[in-house]
């Protein structure tokens, strides 16, 4: 059992009041919170060791380096990559499923091929899709959703076909929290070929994940939803298909000889990493994986499974004017409640709740497809993390009580 | 509370009751200019459509999904058209931008602004102001259009 | 005149010892140091107001959001910009170069089309020309250099012409400190309808930048190179070059709607800017725009020709066994002084400096065709920012001349 | 002063003089084996070539740029090559890199590595380990090649 209490404390963010009353962060799926480990990283860095990677011979610049590199170690070892060499830093999931996009798909997706994704993906992993199957008269097909709001995976063996050359899925949806059975996908995706690449956005800051064990060719996911700091995040790819992919963004580090016309490729990983990286936030994700690992990530999805379980109880005082959404069995669900009132339009609940200090995300989540498929056209949403509590659900509950009566009278 | 008192502020009875009962719904037929508006951000839609005659709007309607603010701004707005010229019209719009964006307005403004003005709550939550905004953006939009068709 | 010792005081980095010796920073043309304004912009944010931006109607991220637009400004009136609508947040120069090759280079260059560069690009202002023009079958060109080190300007009527498309060169060069001419470069390419990027990751650091003046299409620049955090730089595009861009990476944020199989984009600028941003990074550039701001682009750039000529005084003493490159006006030269010496090859003068507490660069500078240009396998380079005094242009000197008379020995 | 013994643990005269006087220069006339090692980081090269009799490595010969430690290490390297088979050359190599990474050494080891011993140094200093290691890289390389086409 986690100390939730003393967790707490690690988070200066969290000991504030917003409109007078104490802060209730439950936008977790969009950012979270930092430990003060993580920021006393970048403080770090930037106090004592700041310089430029890779090229320095200076003291400086060989701290630097040596720290940027042991956080990849780190972050391969936390997500169960085979070397650290798979693993290439980017912005965060977004730019990590464009690399994959512009490098990968570019080369190997023509025209009738197709492409597998679900019908509830964040437009990260959606909208480069549709730009490779415009650009090379591809097409884009999804796996259903079922009643429950879990993938219907009995659709698999139609969906994915001989034509499938990828398959593009999220881990967990942001929206409704379903789990996906992505090591089935995987599965299907190998009988016929086919590559798979996994949005690990919201997984890997939440549950154990082992891209080894899933066997999958791609992994993305962002460092800032996982107690890292904003402008990180990493792609894992297979190292028999990374080193046959070209590079995507061009410049410094990303070469070996350079010539007036021409060029030649650095080892791996660095040829996927042109021009100065980003390193003190590299350096800080690599504390937020420490942090992470301290707490042991099946303790932090316990502690997650216990709150949503207790919301969704919290959340029968509602029933009667508002639904939410989301598989019920937790075990397929991760720390995330999407709901919505007839009476009251999110924007509106939104608002309201935030006079009680209380933080939700309200709109379409990045998932407008998946909005419409839900009939809403948008939606509220509250999402936990390790450091949220069952008073804070308790307020949630009651502001939203508050605004639904605010907004009948 | 000061919760409670800026929250009434934002949701004026006059504002909830737009969103609740949103006027001008009946569509237009053969409208001289219409426009659709969209935030992305949030997915609020409003569609404007409007018939003018000798010069000024005659006949409005808006379509919109989206929350008290966008919808019941859209709806005071529709009942504000009816009779301006475009010109009239866009001028209305800067004025209401202005009290939006906490600039100073005069008297007589505050008066042909109608019930425009139960919105002023909203500059104390700058990230609704866009809401507010939204149906004159689609405004905006036609009589862009509608000029350019016709002049 | 600027108190070099107050200003050092806000670079806690600067206080630390190297090898028991008092920490002499030299390499800021590849990174500089951070002022702890900038260190406390990035604190505030992560123990104040963290969020994502947007799309949150809640306090945090109403605050995140107003920051991260408000610094948005800052660098737009920092650069002379329009509008801010006409900043790019990227990663840093080398994204910002990458970002125009994929957009407007990939649709606007053609077979038989020129792209201008110099001779003394860094591989990020060339590499990605050098894609552009392999995928395209067009043409790369180099404005050659004169021996003094700077550009001959009479061969740009030739190298110019009907046929280029594009002029891509760098404001200053971070090998040779050569000041571009950039604004007769721009009048000289609009003669012939040809487009202008200017690789300003060494110019806005270090002297007062105009885009609008400079009347350029393109200007990308690094936050890490001025002050800010690594990660964070921006791309300036003229709004009538940039409305008519297609989008680079996909994802949230950068649409208006979407589709299962299409989407529709957002608004200028956020079209290019696709997923969470690093957001933290881009409101600490803000501060660093602040904090150089108050000290005045112009001083600093008078402060680095005194440190630059008085570092080209000393190094007269060296002169029988280093040679040293670069323009001798000083009114066509930032502070920068690559040098090699025949002896001591430049990694061992890099070491050795180092243990005297010297913090240089050595190597290719990220400029290959340069160095095999000027017939060196490397240079060493020190070079200047603001808080670099005169004392410590002498421990410079003095470690290298321990050096060379330590390998000669 | 620490930085001193540091440095002249460093640059040992047996490695200055490895540098100022490179041996085995001579190109080695139809190699069996050659390869090319770049740094990309800094830019320093070693060409290698080499000629085989009786599986055993008779005359080497190698061009290189760059600082004291690649070109001394790349010098000491040709030197010890003469008469090992391409096994022994590796297995030297393997020595040599865990000399590098600070790994225990016997004594045994210690001797078969003759003039090597005298690049310890450079353990101190992380970021020129790579230096030592660049005419390595092309023999593993060289033997590589060598190795796949002769079966
Ligand atoms: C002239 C020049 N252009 C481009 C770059 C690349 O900048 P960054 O590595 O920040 O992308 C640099 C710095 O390394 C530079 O000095
Ligand atoms: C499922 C999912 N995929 C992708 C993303 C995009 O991540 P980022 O914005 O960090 O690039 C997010 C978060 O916004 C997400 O929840």
């Amino acid at each position: 059992m986690l100390d939730v209490q003393a967790i707490r404390k690690d988070f200066p963010i969290l000991h504030q009041s917003v409109h007078g009353k104490p802060l209730v962060y439950l936008d977790n799926a969009a950012t979270t919170q930092k430990p003060r480990q993580v920021i006393q990283a970048l403080v770090d860095y930037y106090e004592g060791y700041n310089s430029n990677v890779h090229r320095a011979v200076h003291t400086l610049g060989q701290k630097a380096t040596a720290a940027y590199e042991e956080s990849r170690e780190k972050i391969a070892n936390f997500i169960g990559a085979p070397s650290s060499q798979d693993i290439v830093y980017t912005r965060g999931t977004t730019e990590a499923i464009n690399l994959v996009s512009y490098t990968w798909a570019e080369e190997n997706i023509g025209p009738g091929d197709e492409i597998v994704v679900t019908e509830m993906e964040h437009h990260s992993n959606l909208v480069p899709w549709q730009r490779i199957a415009q650009a090379k008269g591809a097409t884009l097909k999804g796996i259903p959703l079922k009643e429950d709001w879990t993938l219907d995976m009995s659709t698999l063996g139609s969906v994915i076909t001989e034509r499938t050359k990828l398959v593009a899925v999220t881990h967990m949806s942001n929206v409704l929290g379903t789990i996906v059975p992505v090591k089935e996908i995987v599965q299907a995706a190998r009988r016929v070929g086919a590559k798979v690449l996994i949005d690990g956005a919201q997984a890997v800051p939440h549950m154990r994940v082992n891209v080894a064990d899933l066997d999958c060719d791609f992994y993305a996911f962002s460092g800032h939803k996982m107690c890292g700091p904003t402008g990180i995040g990493a792609l894992y790819v297979k190292e028999e298909v990374l080193k046959e992919m070209e590079p995507f963004h061009r410049g410094g580090e990303m070469v070996r000889e350079v010539w007036f016309d021409r060029a030649t490729w650095n080892d791996l990983p660095m040829r996927f990493e042109a021009g100065t990286p980003n390193i003190a936030d590299a350096i800080a994700l690599g504390a937020a994986v420490d942090y992470l690992q301290t707490l042991g990530m099946d303790n932090i999805r316990q502690h997650e499974i216990e709150i949503t379980s207790y919301a969704i109880e919290a959340f029968k005082e509602l029933e009667e004017d508002l639904d939410h959404y989301g598989p019920r069995d937790l075990q397929y669900r991760g720390g995330i409640i999407s709901f919505y009132a007839e009476d009251v339009h999110p924007h509106d609940l939104g608002t309201f709740v935030d006079s009680y200090g209380v933080a939700i995300r309200t709109g379409h989540h990045c998932a407008m497809p998946l909005m419409r498929q839900m009939g809403l056209p948008a939606t509220a949403r509250a999402s936990f993390y390790v450091y949220n509590t069952t008073e804070e659900i308790d307020i949630l509950v009651d502001a939203l009580k508050k605004a639904l009566r605010y907004f009948s009278k | 509370m000061t919760e409670l008192n800026e929250l009434d502020d934002l949701y004026q009875e006059i504002i909830l009751d737009h969103y609740r009962h949103p006027r001008n719904q009946q569509a237009v037929e053969a409208p001289d200019m219409q426009a659709h508006a969209l935030n992305p951000f949030c997915g609020d839609e409003v569609d404007l459509q409007a018939r003018m005659e000798d010069g000024r709007i005659c006949e409005v309607c808006f379509k919109g999904r989206g929350c008290s603010i966008s919808q019941a701004s859209a709806s005071i707005m529709t009942e504000l058209l009816k009779g301006k010229t475009p010109e009239e019209a866009l001028e209305l719009y800067s004025v209401f931008r202005r009290l939006m964006f906490g600039e100073d307005i005069s008297e007589e403004e505050l008066d042909g602004m109608g019930e425009l003005g139960a919105l002023a709550g909203v500059r104390k939550f700058p990230v609704r102001i866009k809401c507010a905004l939204l149906g004159w953006n689609s405004l905006d939009d036609a009589i862009g259009e509608y000029a350019k068709a016709n002049g």
